[in-house]
């Protein structure tokens, strides 16, 4: 059975710390997601979401500290963001 | 034709009812007799939009019909809910910014008339007044409604917005001449 | 009270903005109504209207409570009415039954919508069981199947000096589509016009204190014995027949020599006339009966024309309803009885005129006694009851 | 020519409809006492307008020389909510056992208390369903037998003893006046039902009240009910204190 | 479940006790009910005896509750049941219209009492609009009339299988006098009599989980377009006429060469049978019809019964109610219907004796077709429908 | 492979049925992710059954991978309670809006909290009827503008803003557990559920959400409301502890 | 006489359901066919109280019945109340330890039976066992029922008293006698 | 219209410091005053009341204090009590 779930389409976009998956069909434009990133790097997109308003997308503030209150708050679980893995773990463990 | 009828079908936010809305009442103040009857169902957003427009010489009395002169069409969804609307008789005017899948299309329509709206209003205009270009291009098939009505039923659905932001006013009517032009044209 | 409107004028307007006008025109003092589509609109403009007219308005918790703040606004002697539709109209039956019970003048605005149960929002004719024999009596109230906008105006006016004339609960029942469309109506005042929206006078709290200047009013709807709920019912029932009489109302075309009778009512009736008159103009003798009120049916006028009949059609948005009172209305006479029934849809002209061209041929074919190429009459008739 | 003995009833009391249809022993007519009284002290007898239930309530549906309404189960309050809608110079007065407040019209009570509807709410807490026979009633208290708790009210199959008065203060307007008193103590009653019919507001006046019928009690055994029993889970007392100041008489 | 009754026995019950033994008997595991006079005793000796044979009892805020909780019982899988009567009746058909429009088993004894709204707690047939109708639908259930405490005993029984094995809300249609009157019944095991109670299966909460082991159940009445609530409606009314045919049920006696077949339904058809074979053996031709099921209503057993008659003679304790019923049954045939209302009071056989008495004699001065004298044959029919 | 990533729905989030229903910014699906996520911590897959009222709710009438029931306006609890009598081993939860909850449904509220029915009632509190398009709810704001009370609801007219949890918690059992949480703060939220479910008692969780197309609000103005205006009227936090410990994970 | 049809009535606490209950469940258990209906209103005490019996070796149908053989009444309101029921050929049983207006009694009824229960159950026996003693005369004057089956259904309904004052049994039966006798002797 | 009032058979005992004034057709032998009277000198009376049960009467216990609890408590008004008039005021007056 859950073979059989339905892909959702997705747009991965890097920006800071984040790597950024929208899923336009997702997405319907609410502007929820916006409004809660700490660092506005959320903004609309040129891409359609599923009513055929615009998606959204990273990218237009500061860069995305991978915080995921916009993945909290999406209504329609159209954002998924993961973590930039930490290239030099040891570098990052010695700088708290 | 005694009395014009059309369909028009869209998603949620695409100002369907508006277009009808104007239509009607552009129609009532052209002294025409009209009726207009949106669907409505369960769902405010999310389902497909469908509005029954109906004008004429002669009293409309039953607001649902079941072949339309003219069908609407703006989206995919909105393609397949009203093709049960379409004959020979018909001119089916759709949304053709982005691809259509044309085995969606109707292929009994008498006139197959695509209008780029999306594309031509931000373009040109604005994206918000897409559905007016629309409601040209209604106007200019049907063409029944007299400018000055259509220019009043405008004022009274809009005038609101317009007295926030005139601009708009022109904007408006830009594209209801460009969505006129494309009945002639396209 | 002024007018509310003084000149008569045209206006282009939804069903339920009509009923709101209405109800302001008929000098309804309070409306008292819970949330549903589709009668929603009704609520909303009366809201944003009532203020301006000194009238009042009130959101209850449900449709029980709607109702019974109607009859005590009715008890208090004024005009009042509610709307609700689907199952709201179930819940209002409690509220109705009682004022069948003690006759008191509440006015109902019915949306049909589809149903069962919640179904869906949109429209049907699937409430006239309810809204002429809900409630756990007998059905002694006034319904007026309205069709159209101009009707919805006048019926609406017309509901609120019947109820109080008469005493009886009053539906004016609608559908979700008459609701909801927009069209040309023509707004006048009733006074004007001579139609007589009723004199409210208070069944409760009138002047003079109670035991000592007049006796007091005791209002009650529970007998003790049988003998007394009887003696009540069948006062009831007399006083019901005889206002029949006086206010069943009907509208027909073309009945005498008409092979086939195409019987409809509310808005499918539009759809039912403009298919009877489509066939006639070919030449097919098909009459058409509207029935205007559904309780108390006109039924003498049904025998009358369907008597002249080969047959009759019944066209509705229900499973059998209407139906089954046109069959119990003809019952005694042979003339067969056939259905056209799509619960929950919008019937049109078009659909009808289909069906009848079927059934025709096939009678036609199978030997039918009275031509159906009987030219119809050039002028048709249309009559409306006093 | 000296004046035969009239009995003392409330000169609101209607004399030709006495005796009254309740049972012997029956707390209704004591809460009616009450109420008759301060509508007397009032002098509002063109003014209230009195609201029954159906419940053994009905049985007053002609008790009173008031314009009177019987309704239906439950449905007392939006009645008179309509009725005071459109005729504010009125006082009306809704009358309702506890099935019909706080079981099948609860809806009703605790919707016109949030709204803060201008009606004097009168109910009697009998803990029973008198009227259908004797059946549970959301005020029944735990252990009691009725018709269908015929093993004793159980808390964990039937929950405990609703506290009607103490649910309406919890959404009333704070201008509101809710009080809960007894037939056991008439004068506190009816300075209860003075302040009540008084407010402007909404106003709840909770009685404790005797039933022996259904109860199967003796007139000991009554009063040791409502005297000693009933408290126990239904405090007396003022709950809210409405806008104007205590009037005694 | 080991079997409430072991051995066939004769009991001396009240009508209210006799459902409660039928509902233990059926396999019922759960009552809902909210107190309302005449139906008390069955939530009363439900309560009672439940806990004996593990089964449970809930005495709910109101009757919409109690309806709704009965819908989720049927919907964990179990037989389940409630009983009102009246004012709660209105409100139960809220309940009963989702039942309706989700198919759900739901059973409902009905103990009819005066109408309209609180009325009397006696005795009435008032209830049969409601019964048949109620709900904003079409009226698609099941509902037994029943005429006596055996008949009590056995329908509830049947109820539950009926319900189970068609999916349809069903109604055991009684009165304040079945259900207060005492008298002898024959108690027994439906098993060994071969009378199905039915097969309970969850709806919900099915082994398996939902998603992974199985698809989930998505159960809903509301839908978004016209369209989809037509085709619901059509299903469901190809499947109830299917099922009234296998269920259809009346009972009859001498309607060949019958001059008047008196109809009646409930207890009154008891009295009607007995005043219909007095005047027989007085050489009357006097035949009787009951309905048994009301909704389906046994339209062609009727028409067949009353098409050999000179005239119908519906009899009941309602202003018409069950005489709309027979009128619309009987469409398309000139057989004259006329009516005895009684609404709120019993009926004794002497009364309708005189009144068959009356129109014979009426009929007779006036010239009357078929002889009144042929004399009775000696055998009465008695038929039961499958 | 590499796995294409896949939307982070809570497992028992149905995705046949996804985009699901609800407008673009309703607060509806929020309380049904933070809903999805109890269960899955929970893996009670097999144990909950999902009941939605009549109101936006009955958009998630195929939205989880759940049996599920969509039932009558206001009834919802009344079903379940009738389930869960007879299928003790289920978990029903009753999914409602506040005008079925708090208005049309409240007896069964009320009543369902009193007799202590284990069933866990969830009721999004949007402040208005949103489903048949934006009309006052018994928890519209003061001054609130609705279709219904087009010039801002007015408190001598049409009351206070009704307060749910509180009047539940004022009726309901000790054991049961009644707390507020707000689509504003969804790990709150989750918490609460998983209280609300583990407690064998009845339990009531408020949730506060945004419904911006009825009240035409843009996302900041939706957030704005959500997270500011609603509070100060309806405060956050548990009101009533249940049986359990808290159980955090 | 196939069915006995047997109307009582009475004030609230007088005990004419007891009375009715014991006479039909003796009937039953005579091997006879028996009904009983009270009737019932919105007053539990306070109203009239009316019971039918009937009785009899055919299957009886249909609880209630114009006229009835036999009438009882125990207060001035019950024989207003039963009037209706008496014909030529009914026993019209009173009780008649007070003064009963004689304008109330029904002039048709074939046979007046006065029986001054209440004095003789207080002088004699107790208070309480009054309207067993009725009962007494009713079953004297149908005269189709089992003495044991009597004391049987006596047994089914007050036993539990009798368990609690054993002296009570000896007393109902007494009772029981005394009214027979004076259905005879009167 | 108060003149249309129907008159309640009364029937009068003096008992102690009451008058004690008992309307037969009102009285439903509740016991409710028995059981409240402080001295107990109600108590079942010979005479029948409305429903043919006994009424009740003073003189049962020890003399009425004329504290009006009966009259206060009787649900259907079937009791009224008067004070017997002090005999000699004065004297009364000054023994307090
Ligand atoms: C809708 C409806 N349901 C049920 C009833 C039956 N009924 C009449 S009175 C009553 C209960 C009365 O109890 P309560 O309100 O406590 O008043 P009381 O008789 O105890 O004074 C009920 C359930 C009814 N009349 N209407
Ligand atoms: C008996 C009945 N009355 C009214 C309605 C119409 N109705 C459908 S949803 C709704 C209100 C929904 O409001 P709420 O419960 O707050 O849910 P929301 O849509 O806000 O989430 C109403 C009144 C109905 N379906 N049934
Ligand atoms: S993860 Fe945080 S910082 Fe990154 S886009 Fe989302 S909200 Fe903004
Ligand atoms: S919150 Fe979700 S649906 Fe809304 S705009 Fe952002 S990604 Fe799209
Ligand atoms: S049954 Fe109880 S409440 Fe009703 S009148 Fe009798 S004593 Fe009073
Ligand atoms: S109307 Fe409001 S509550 Fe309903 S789905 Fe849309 S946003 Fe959500
Ligand atoms: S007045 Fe007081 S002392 Fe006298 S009889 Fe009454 S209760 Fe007893
Ligand atoms: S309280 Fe009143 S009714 Fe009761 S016994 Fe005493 S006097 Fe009689
Ligand atoms: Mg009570
Ligand atoms: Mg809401």
């Amino acid at each position: 059975m859950p073979e059989k779930q339905p892909r959702f389409l997705v747009r991965t976009y890097r920006d800071g710390k984040g790597i950024f998956h929208l899923f336009p069909s997702l997405c319907k434009g609410c502007g929820l997601c916006i409004e809660k990133c700490p660092v506005d790097t959320i903004g609309w997109s040129r891409e359609l979401g599923f009513l055929g308003t615009p998606a959204v997308e990273p990218g237009h503030g500061k860069p995305c500290i991978a915080c995921k209150l916009c993945e909290l708050v999406c209504p329609d679980c159209a954002i998924y963001i993961e973590k930039v893995p930490v290239a030099h773990p040891t570098q990052a463990a010695s700088s708290p | 034709m005694s009395i014009a009828r059309i369909v028009l079908g869209g998603e949620g936010g695409q100002g369907v009812q508006t277009i009808a809305e104007i239509l009607a009442e552009a129609a009532y103040r052209s002294g025409l007799e009209a009726l207009y009857i949106p669907n409505f169902g369960v769902e405010q957003r999310g389902g497909v939009s469908l509005a029954f427009v109906q004008l004429g010489d002669e009293v409309v009395a039953v607001p649902k019909f079941r072949r339309a002169q003219v069908v609407v069409a703006l989206s995919d969804r909105a393609i397949q809910r009203t093709a049960d609307y379409v004959t020979r008789e018909t001119t089916f005017i759709y949304e053709a910014s982005a691809a259509v899948d044309p085995s969606f299309l109707p292929r009994e329509a008498g006139r197959l008339l695509p209008v780029p709206a999306v594309k031509l209003a931000t373009e040109h205009l604005h994206p918000r007044v897409f559905n007016v270009l629309i409601l040209g291009t209604v106007v200019g098939v049907v063409d029944m409604v007299e400018e000055t009505a259509l220019k009043a039923a405008l004022e009274g659905l809009l005038g609101h917005k317009f007295a926030l932001k005139p601009e708009l006013r022109e904007l408006n009517y830009r594209a209801l001449g460009e969505g006129r032009e494309l009945a002639l044209t396209a | 009270m002024t007018a509310v409107i003084e000149r008569e004028r045209r206006a282009f307007l939804t069903g339920n903005e009509v009923v709101a006008w209405a109800a302001l025109a008929a000098g309804a003092e309070v409306m008292f109504g819970y949330p549903i589509t589709p009668q929603n609109e009704i609520m909303h403009y009366w809201a944003r209207l009532a203020p301006r007219y000194g009238r009042k308005f009130l959101q209850t918790e449900d449709e029980l409570s709607a109702g019974y703040a109607t009859i005590g606004a009715v008890l208090g002697g004024v005009k009042a009415f509610t709307a609700t539709a689907g199952p709201g109209h179930v819940l209002m039956q409690e509220a109705l039954a009682m004022a069948e019970m003690m006759r008191l003048p509440v006015v109902a605005i019915i949306t049909q919508r589809g149903g069962p149960s919640t179904a869906t929002v949109i429209y049907s004719q699937q409430e006239v069981n309810l809204a002429c024999f809900g409630g756990n009596g007998e059905g002694f109230r006034l319904v007026y199947s309205v069709a159209g906008l101009q009707d919805l105006y006048e019926y609406t006016l017309k509901a609120f000096g019947m109820a109080w004339r008469y005493r009886l609960p009053t539906i004016v029942l609608g559908d979700g589509y008459q609701a909801k469309m927009r069209g040309p109506v023509k707004l006048f005042d009733p006074a004007r016009q001579g139609i007589d929206t009723g004199m409210a006078a208070p069944f409760l709290g009138a002047a003079g204190t109670p035991g000592r200047e007049r006796p007091p009013v005791h209002l009650r709807n529970t007998y003790n014995l049988e003998e007394e709920l009887l003696a009540v019912v069948e006062e009831q029932a007399r006083s019901f027949e005889q206002v029949a009489e006086q206010v069943a109302e009907y509208e027909e075309e073309k009945r005498e020599g008409a092979a086939i009778l195409l019987v409809a009512h509310g808005i499918v009736a539009r759809a039912a006339q403009l298919a009877a008159g489509r066939l006639r103009r070919r030449g097919k003798a098909v009459g058409f009966f509207r029935p205007v009120t559904l309780r108390p049916f006109p039924e003498t006028a049904l025998r009358r024309a369907a008597f002249e009949a080969e047959m009759v059609l019944v066209a509705e948005s229900a499973w059998g309803q209407l139906e089954r009172l046109v069959r119990a209305s003809l019952s005694g006479s042979e003339v067969p009885v056939q259905a056209y029934r799509r619960p929950g849809m919008g019937i049109t002209p078009e659909e009808l005129e289909e069906e009848l061209e079927k059934i025709l041929a096939a009678r036609k074919s199978s030997g039918w006694s009275r031509g159906d190429e009987v030219a119809a009459r050039a002028a048709d008739a249309t009559g409306l009851a006093p | 020519m000296k004046l035969q003995p009239e009995p003392q009833m409330p000169r609101v009391w209607r004399r030709e409809s006495k005796p009254h249809r309740f049972c012997p022993g029956c707390g209704h007519p004591l809460a009616l006492k009450a109420l008759g009284e301060a509508v007397d002290d009032l002098d509002w007898q063109d003014r209230v307008v009195f609201g029954c239930d159906i419940g053994c309530s009905l049985l007053a549906w002609d008790f009173f020389d008031l314009d009177t309404v019987q309704t239906h189960h439950g449905r007392t309050l939006p009645v008179l909510v309509g009725l005071k809608r459109v005729r504010p110079e009125l006082v009306p007065i809704a009358y309702m056992g506890d099935g019909g407040a706080y079981a099948i019209g609860v809806q009703h009570l605790v919707s016109a208390a949030a709204r803060d509807e201008p009606v004097c709410s009168l109910v009697v807490n009998n803990a029973v369903y008198a009227m259908t026979g004797g059946q549970m009633a959301p005020t029944t208290l735990p252990g009691q037998k009725t018709e269908t708790t015929p093993y004793g009210r159980d808390p964990a199959l039937s929950g405990h003893p609703l506290k009607g008065a103490e649910m309406v203060a919890a959404v009333a307007a704070p201008e509101a006046y809710v009080a809960r008193g007894s037939v056991a103590n008439l004068r506190q009653l009816k300075r209860y039902l003075l302040r009540a019919l008084q407010n402007p507001h909404f106003s709840l006046v909770e009685v404790l009240a005797s039933c022996p019928t259904n109860w199967r009690t003796n007139a000991a055994e009554t009063w040791e009910w409502v005297e000693k029993e009933m408290p126990r889970y239904f405090p007396l007392g003022e709950l809210k204190g409405g806008v104007r100041e205590e009037e005694r008489r």
